[in-house]
């Protein structure tokens, strides 16, 4: 079955409040106005205005109020309209919800999901356009989830509200509209490891969420130039399937990060450098990152696509690791 | 510490009438072909327009000198228009050109100009209000007797940072006026499923700021009450709030389906539509003739056009230059 | 929707008046102790002593079930020993201890029991709010008659999370008791220089909650408008607000070295001890022996020995275990 | 002369007041109380409390005021008591402060100095030990600045005055009372210079801020042992003097990154990565982080130093790669 990246979305929370009473979804505009992203569209009308619960422009107060209501025995999805607004709530999730169970030696759990779209592309602006996975990837305690495809996009909201302990899931924009084939049947999905969505041999192109994509037609193009690249998707950030994206690059022996966020102290060092631990004397050559320029994002469309990672940033990275003298 | 809703009390003349209700002209017809302009997909990102609340920007900004600051938020070309920028540098932003007040690094959300001292532009809920803070206190540190206005939704009432601001205002006695617009719904949330107390201007007076709540689908209320405070905040007396009840005639932005309010009510809004009212009260008294209305609108609708063939002409910033405005370049050191 | 500080109503007999005095000394007595074994060099990092404001956390916590909940500051040792949670675990806590309260991961600002249902020791100003409302609420949606109560500082008004806090308690009317311990100071900063408006009830006024002031140095004023507030709080009316006036007499952690108030000011505000005001109030009603204050004094004091003791006795968790408690084990899953 | 860090960082805020009168510092407890690291004591009585700023606790009202006092032509000198607090001002530090001058196309710079103190050790807990400097240094419109010595803690505050963005000093609250010889008189320094504290041959110690220490005493020990370590301070996070250290590596052909941070994501991640793209051919031997560990810091004093870089942990981690049979 073809869906758009929405509806497995909206299949997944809609399953998650039938399957248990405790679920419900909160954050601003998820009920009335539909999901500012349309993916919560119907559900007040069927669920009522407790458990499509619209919350004021109160990002600290109602992350944390979630953080509180899953203490006292319920399931939230907290809906952090985007990543840029998460700023503001930021204090709750690592100091309140990733901490707590440490603090408390062990007593008391958060069982939270948090939702929040990310990502760029769409001439949102600076303050709008921000990629901050890394960030979260950073805090023990939490887990960080990015789904791309439309089996995950199901799938993990499942696993994630049946986790004990706080899960962040980050949701590029750009692929609310993308469809997929739906091969699962929307059971839960193993949150931890990597998968290899396209196997080669001679380079690792290694992302998360909206840039499999660009990997994927980065492969194809670097497939007609006679180079077979393996594509790696993390699907988590935290805890990072290290094994996997080792074992690639240990097979290819060369990779290629790509990370949607800015370059410096982005997941995509944090990925070259597990490499350099864990695999050095397997490099047959440095490592590349392929990110975010370094810049507030521009509103101009030009500049914004310069701005961000693209097929060919993939294929010229590949290409010069792989032929560095061409 | 609060007042009632003053009723209209400026007595105008014609000239006066005129140029406000040009101003609201101004404004109502640039955003129109903006709608247009987006769905032509000249323009794009997001896109809130400030349709059936120009009253508010034009009566308040009308009252300040030209050394006097504003801040916006997203919803801000009604404010940078009446501020002075011009028509095209307002239109080239939006269109992300380089003759764009910013460059066409900021868009419909982030206009600016230094010259006619519009900070923005912000497009954080809430997070304008602490700089306004800081800008009326820099103000009052130097010894200046400028004022500086920040406007934001009634939705920013709900976040932390404006009851920050407000104590910070209050305890620094700055000179700064907060101007809420409230418009009935932050995007799809109306007002009393989202404050638990909706009279908004009750929250800046339990700060002790001179708070009242005016209607802002009126002008000369506007106008009247927006002079007052300014005047006041120049002479020293510390901060002032005033909440405007007005509303937005279009959806939040464009790619709002307004599910969650009646046609209907969007309809007896529009019967109080600013441009209206100031229009029908200035015919009643003789200030405005059938003819004179027409010009005032066709200037208006002229200002647009140029604006639009300055945008069509425009040009792009070259791609090497992403990097700029990281940080500052050396000649712009101060 | 404020009311006027309630006096003294609570008709007491001995045996309440011998409790509530008792609680009292078990918090003061056991805080002496921790200010010499920080002397010691025993207890380490943050301590923040309650000292002068037991009344507070005795009066109000004595109101609850064991079921309601319980959520404090860094300065909480009296009302996680007054939730029920041993002296012992306590004291092991602040030693580092494997067989603290938190297992020696917390430490004095940080305690924790979920049998006591006791939420911490929550050492970011303001921040123990949002999941106060939170655990309301989730007894609210699973129809549950318990109730949660916060308590923080006269500072965290300041902070934005307060305010959304109120916010969303209001508009949820869920069933959780905001008792502010307003000692005049957050830190070294005064109530009238941190807050424009310094009556802080009115803050919550302002968002439809009932708020009250009443005298936090009066345990049984404190008992009385605690009892009424969580009788109306349990049939469903709601979330309240109280205000406790209240004093700390000794320095805001082992760091300060008191430079922003007067001596005369503390001594003054020690004749108001609670301990001193409700033993004065007994001993004039002939309800309390001088030797009946002894034994309920030594027995706070032998509790705190024994309370020593097994923290001296106790054991350090293994440093292999450094990482546990980062995400749930598997048999804690629930 | 002699004087302690805390010392240092009076002088310099002294001597800025005096030399400018747009300069004032704010804060929480700046004023009566002394400074909450005693830091500020005295100057209230000194320069008034318009100069010397209680604010209440409002981290993001302050420093959001701070940037718009600084846009308004003042000089702010903003002290966030502890990086822990700093996640409530985080918004405005990155989506106003660091973005301003480019959503303004770059009419409206913003000349504020913000100071917070950093780090764990003291037995403070979760909620009072983080150590966020990779966070900031992520950001691209903000410097971040970390003075370990006297001469920096003095000199860096009058260079980031004068820079006309915003600039992030973070001062580690394990210095304050550690003592040093002032060498310079006061005047501002060099913000973007990595310095070599200890020349080596062997292996590169790279590291920031307090483990300066913690790797000089390294050095120390690997000396006793036969290696020769040099010593790399970045004193700049960002941005980073990748020259300096790519250097000493090209020279050394190892390096150990020491990161008061957790290891993922940590900004030894980026360290290291960078010497992977600019000195891959030179290294004999993979890079070794030693970071904190992946937990919420505990309380109890033996678990927290086994959760902070040691003196062995760096020596252990150099004599890995120097020498990995012994
Ligand atoms: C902190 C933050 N949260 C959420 C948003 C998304 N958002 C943009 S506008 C808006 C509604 C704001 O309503 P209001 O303040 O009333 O202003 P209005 O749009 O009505 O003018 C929301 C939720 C945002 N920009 N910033
Ligand atoms: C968000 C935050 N900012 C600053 C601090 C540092 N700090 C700890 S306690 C305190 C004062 C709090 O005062 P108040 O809320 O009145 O509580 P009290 O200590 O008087 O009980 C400050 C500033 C903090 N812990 N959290
Ligand atoms: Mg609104
Ligand atoms: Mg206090």
């Amino acid at each position: 079955m073809t869906i758009t990246y929405r509806e497995a979305l909206r299949t997944a929370i809609e399953e998650a409040l039938r399957r248990d009473d405790r679920v419900f979804l909160m954050g601003e505009d998820v009920g009335y106005y539909g999901g500012t992203f349309a993916v919560s569209k119907g559900l007040v009308e069927e669920f009522g205005e407790d458990r499509i619960r619209d919350v004021p422009l109160s990002e600290s107060g109602f992350v944390g109020a979630g953080i509180g209501a899953a203490m006292g025995g319920m399931r939230p999805i907290i809906e952090v309209m985007t990543v840029n607004f998460s700023l503001l709530a930021l204090d709750q999730i690592l100091n309140t919800a990733a901490t707590m169970l440490h603090m408390s030696g062990g007593q008391f759990n958060v069982p939270v999901v948090i939702r929040m779209a990310t990502g760029a592309g769409r001439q949102l602006g600076a303050q709008h356009s921000l990629s901050l996975e890394n960030w979260y990837a950073h805090i023990p305690g939490l887990k960080v989830v990015v789904p791309a495809t439309v089996d995950d996009a199901r799938g993990m909201l499942w696993t994630a509200l049946e986790d004990p302990d706080p899960v962040v899931l980050f949701e590029h924009a750009g692929l609310y509209n993308r469809e997929g084939e739906l091969t699962l049947d929307g059971e839960p999905v193993d949150l931890h490891r990597a998968a290899i969505r396209r196997a080669g041999t001679d380079i690792s192109l290694i992302t998360y969420g909206f840039h499999l994509f660009t990997c994927l037609d980065a492969a194809e193009e670097l497939a007609q130039r006679g180079v077979d690249a393996e594509v790696v998707e993390l699907r988590s950030l935290r805890p990072l399937d290290t094994e996997t994206f080792i074992d690639s690059v240990r097979k290819t022996g060369r990779a290629v990060v790509v990370d949607d966020g800015w370059k410096t102290g982005g997941i995509g060092a944090e990925i070259g450098m597990q490499i350099v631990e864990e695999a050095f004397f397997h490099l047959d050559a440095p490592i590349r990152r392929v990110c975010r320029a370094e810049v507030p994002m521009p509103y101009a469309a030009h500049l914004e696509q310069a701005a961000l990672p693209q097929v060919d940033d993939v294929v010229e990275a590949a290409l010069h690791l792989v032929k560095p003298h061409v | 510490m609060t007042e009632k809703p003053q009723a209209r009390v400026e007595n105008i003349d014609r000239d006066r009438g005129h140029y406000l209700l040009h101003q609201m002209l101004r404004i109502r017809r640039l955003e129109e072909r903006c709608a247009d302009l987006y769905a032509q997909t000249k323009i794009r990102g997001f896109l809130h327009l400030y349709i059936g609340e120009e009253a508010v920007a034009v009566g308040v900004i009308d009252a300040l000198r030209d050394d006097d600051a504003v801040l916006g938020t997203y919803r801000e070309h009604g404010h940078a228009l009446m501020k002075g920028m011009s028509a095209e540098s307002i239109m080239a932003e939006m269109y992300g050109n380089v003759e764009g007040c910013s460059m066409g690094r900021g868009g419909s959300m982030h206009l600016f100009s230094k010259e006619h001292r519009f900070f923005g532009g912000h497009a954080i809920v809430g997070a304008g209000l602490p700089p306004t803070v800081g800008l009326a206190l820099a103000d009052k540190m130097l010894g200046r007797d400028r004022v500086t206005v920040g406007f934001f939704g009634d939705g920013s009432v709900a976040e932390g940072e404006f009851h920050e601001s407000m104590n910070l205002a209050a305890l620094w006695q700055v000179p700064a006026l907060f101007c809420c617009e409230n418009n009935l719904y932050a995007m799809g949330t109306a007002l009393d499923r989202h404050q638990s107390q909706p009279d908004l201007h009750l929250k800046a007076a339990s700060y002790g700021i001179p708070s009242i709540q005016v209607d802002g689908m009126d002008v000369l209320a506007v106008s009247h009450a927006a002079r007052r405070a300014v005047a006041a905040i120049r002479d020293g007396s510390g901060p002032q709030f005033i909440e405007f009840l007005t509303y937005r005639f279009r959806a939040h932005s464009m790619f709002d389906p307004e599910l969650y309010r009646d046609k209907a009510e969007v309809e007896k809004w529009k019967e109080r539509d600013p441009i209206k009212n100031l229009t029908t009260y200035l015919r009643e008294r003789d200030l405005l003739t059938e003819q004179e209305y027409d010009e005032l609108d066709q200037s208006a609708r002229q200002e647009v056009e140029r604006a639009v063939e300055f945008a069509e002409k425009g040009s792009l910033e070259p791609v090497e230059d992403l990097l700029r405005f990281v940080y500052s370049e050396p000649e712009e050191d101060r």
